[in-house]
């Protein structure tokens, strides 16, 4: 069976180790921060400029000057430290950031990533994405493994403009979990129940499947 | 040799059609409101405008949008803004859009006298066009080059008389950053003590980048997302 | 995750023989002390010291001079220390100078994980020979690269146990930009508190770039040049 | 008759105006400090990571964490704040110090200048040297106008390595103040009763002496 949203978070969870900091992007990323494994410390840093986000803020205790990138309101915890957007992007681009989680419209099997921009739809803008994507030593992809109409998002190559080259170590889907290596995506774990066909099916880009491919298994 | 200002009006009086000015802010956090409120009044046009994102349809610089007064945005992310989308899409708003961390960095360039940064961020994508790769240890990384604004609009928490400034949580973001990139930085602050007050060691932003600076007022920090839990969660 | 040591001499235990090592301080104000004394117990030759000074006779780095385990400094200005210049007139010790700014600029941009700065202090120098020059605006800049160093060792005022850093009024000049230069971070700090003491708002260094915190003991805080006047005056 | 070190400095600080930033070198540039004209507000900048340097502290008061570039204990005023040393050589590079004052061994008639090294010495390094002359738009060189042998240090070339080219805007010595302009040294003023001759005969660069010279006039 496939996993919710929130299986995929906490299958991404499972990556973290103590003394981690980890930026969590918008989306499904944001949800792994409620499966933070027991008996570990992990520090979340939020791009605007903060380090140790706390949970959302008790009703009427909300502040309009501390928020996180996604402009929620958030709260600080005993560690923090709060810094100019320079100095976080800065610690972000020299590698001390451990690992980072994004959302993303399609990851191609050479690690390339799309998901800021769709020709012909109002475009945003990247934010931060672009800095993180092609900083990070460590980014894992949590998306849906097909879009909305059923096609592939793991291709052999990006159709969309992308947002970062060979950048993408991982992606988790509601399906599958998959390394991508030197010859492409290589299957590492399925969801429950799902069979390796489906997962076959589902991937345009180059699949590597070797040997028995196990379960992925939750407490 | 004063500082200090009165109102927002007087502090933002000679920006003229056609300058170029920074906005300091991450979304609504750290907006200069009164500013914004004096700009809006000023009615100057043709303003080109680096700011992280454009505020909202009534609020931020969306109050400016309303009034047709940005030529040209340089953002990194614009959503949040219909007026926005419909000058965008009808060819009367300029719209450049650069990565977060670019941006950051371009400002803080400025206020380090670095001519041009070396960043990774856009390599092998349209922000890369026409822009210079070059290689060090086997990655590569963008030129991308310091912003020439003429003037740095910022919102700070406490300031004092010699332009000092101190910032309060997110609120800080890209503030410190412009308020040193620019070459006249108007600085609007909640508390604005007598020189002497502030604690040197505490300082965000050192008084020498900061010409002009008043206190704010009536400030409405309007929250974008207001997201809370029950106190029973 | 663990930041805390209990003695510098844990904290520099694998501070081994050829280590390239940043020293935070300017002159005999901010150094290492406690980490400086335990390198000297500990022994390790051949180390390659990235400080924007070399200490005094009897203090500092100078100690580590004495006991010949620096094979070369890198440094702007290295007077005040005549075992230092004996060492080097006799080819036992090499000197890189590099302009103050260009070393301070050098730590950070390693800390902000730019490969390279812009910077016009030396062109038309001897520091120039052999560096690429860029014009920018009519301008002449060398490009000069980040600092690669296995370990950065500084001194703060206060610390916490996440690793946040807050130093005391110009006992901070090269102290927080070589922490984030480190590959390895080791601070030692006059008090360690515990998380949560320090204000997120006044750290100085955050906690992210620091790996190793531990309060250090007996400061000395030796005064180079005492200059004070009569109360009369 | 030649000015004391004083009243070079004294001359100097006439150069100073209300509002001004100000980075004084060691020697005669500190003494800028105590001449600072009524009525005008001028901070002096450390580039250790100081601005709003103050006099030095009452005997007993000195603390080892508070020094000047030049290492001395000094204090900190109303309005003083601190700084890491790579904002402070930020602010300079940037052009946000108004005035640099600086001593020198050699200047040149185009501007540059020798004050870091001398062949065959021991070589103690240029400190900030050569990032203040390379940044600050508007230098001031304090020196003696000959060296200790007679020989005079306003040069068509400079025979020492260079802190920095093209650079100094003006000098002040014992005899004269002279700006540097692009056909040479300037005379603008003239200690009091030093001669132009005896100035012409001292400077050893191209020197332009246009009409009357006045002599320098002190309260």
């Amino acid at each position: 069976m496939a996993l919710s949203k929130e299986q995929i978070a906490k299958r991404i969870s499972m990556e973290l180790k103590d003394g981690y900091y980890v930026n969590l992007g918008i989306g499904i990323p944001t949800l792994v921060a409620n499966y933070i494994p027991a008996g570990i410390n992990v520090v979340l840093q939020s791009e605007n400029g903060l380090l140790g986000m706390g949970p959302f803020p008790i009703d009427g205790e909300e502040d309009a000057d501390l928020i996180n990138a996604g402009k929620q309101t958030i709260t600080t915890l005993a560690g923090s430290s709060i810094f100019d957007s320079a100095l976080s992007f800065g610690m972000i681009r020299a590698g001390k950031v451990d690992l980072t989680v994004l959302g993303a419209m399609e990851v191609s099997d050479s690690g390339d990533i799309a998901n800021w921009k769709i020709p012909g739809k109002m475009v945003k803008g990247m934010g931060g994405a672009m800095d993180l994507v092609a900083s990070a030593k460590n980014i894992i992809v949590a998306m849906m493994h097909t879009n909305p109409k059923g096609e592939s998002k793991l291709l052999s190559a990006c159709t969309l403009p992308l947002t970062g080259k060979h950048c993408i170590k991982k992606v988790v889907t509601e399906l599958a979990v998959l390394d991508i290596t030197e010859d492409g995506f290589k299957l590492m774990e399925r969801a429950p129940g799902v069979s390796v066909e489906e997962i076959m099916a589902k991937t345009a880009g180059k699949l590597i499947v070797h040997g028995e491919i196990p379960e992925m298994q939750f407490d | 040799m004063n500082k200090v200002y009165n109102h927002a009006v007087d502090a933002i009086a000679d920006i003229n059609d056609d300058a170029v000015i920074m906005l300091g802010g991450f979304g609504l956090c750290g907006i200069p409101e009164n500013s914004i409120a004096a700009l809006v009044k000023k009615g100057s046009k043709n303003l080109t405008c680096i700011s992280n994102n454009a505020g909202v349809d009534d609020f931020g610089i969306g109050l400016m949008l309303q009034k047709k007064q940005v030529k040209k945005m340089v953002s990194s992310y614009v959503g949040e803004n219909a007026e926005f989308e419909r000058q965008l899409l009808s060819g009367e708003l300029e719209v450049e859009l650069i990565p977060q961390g670019t941006l950051a960095t371009r400002c803080m360039a400025a206020g380090y006298g670095m001519p041009a940064i070396f960043t990774p961020a856009g390599v092998g994508t349209e922000v890369a066009e026409g822009k210079e790769i070059r290689i060090f240890n086997d990655k590569e990384y963008l030129l991308e080059y310091a912003f020439d604004a003429d003037f740095a609009i910022v919102k700070a928490w406490k300031g004092d008389t010699e332009g000092n400034l101190i910032f309060k949580d997110t609120a800080r973001n890209f503030n410190p950053l412009m308020a040193m990139a620019g070459k006249i930085t108007i600085a609007e602050v909640e508390e604005l003590v007598p020189a002497g007050e502030l604690d040197p060691n505490q300082i965000h932003t050192p008084g020498i980048y900061v010409h002009r600076i008043f206190q704010g007022k009536d400030y409405e920090k309007r929250i974008e997302q207001r997201t809370t839990k029950k106190l029973t969660d």
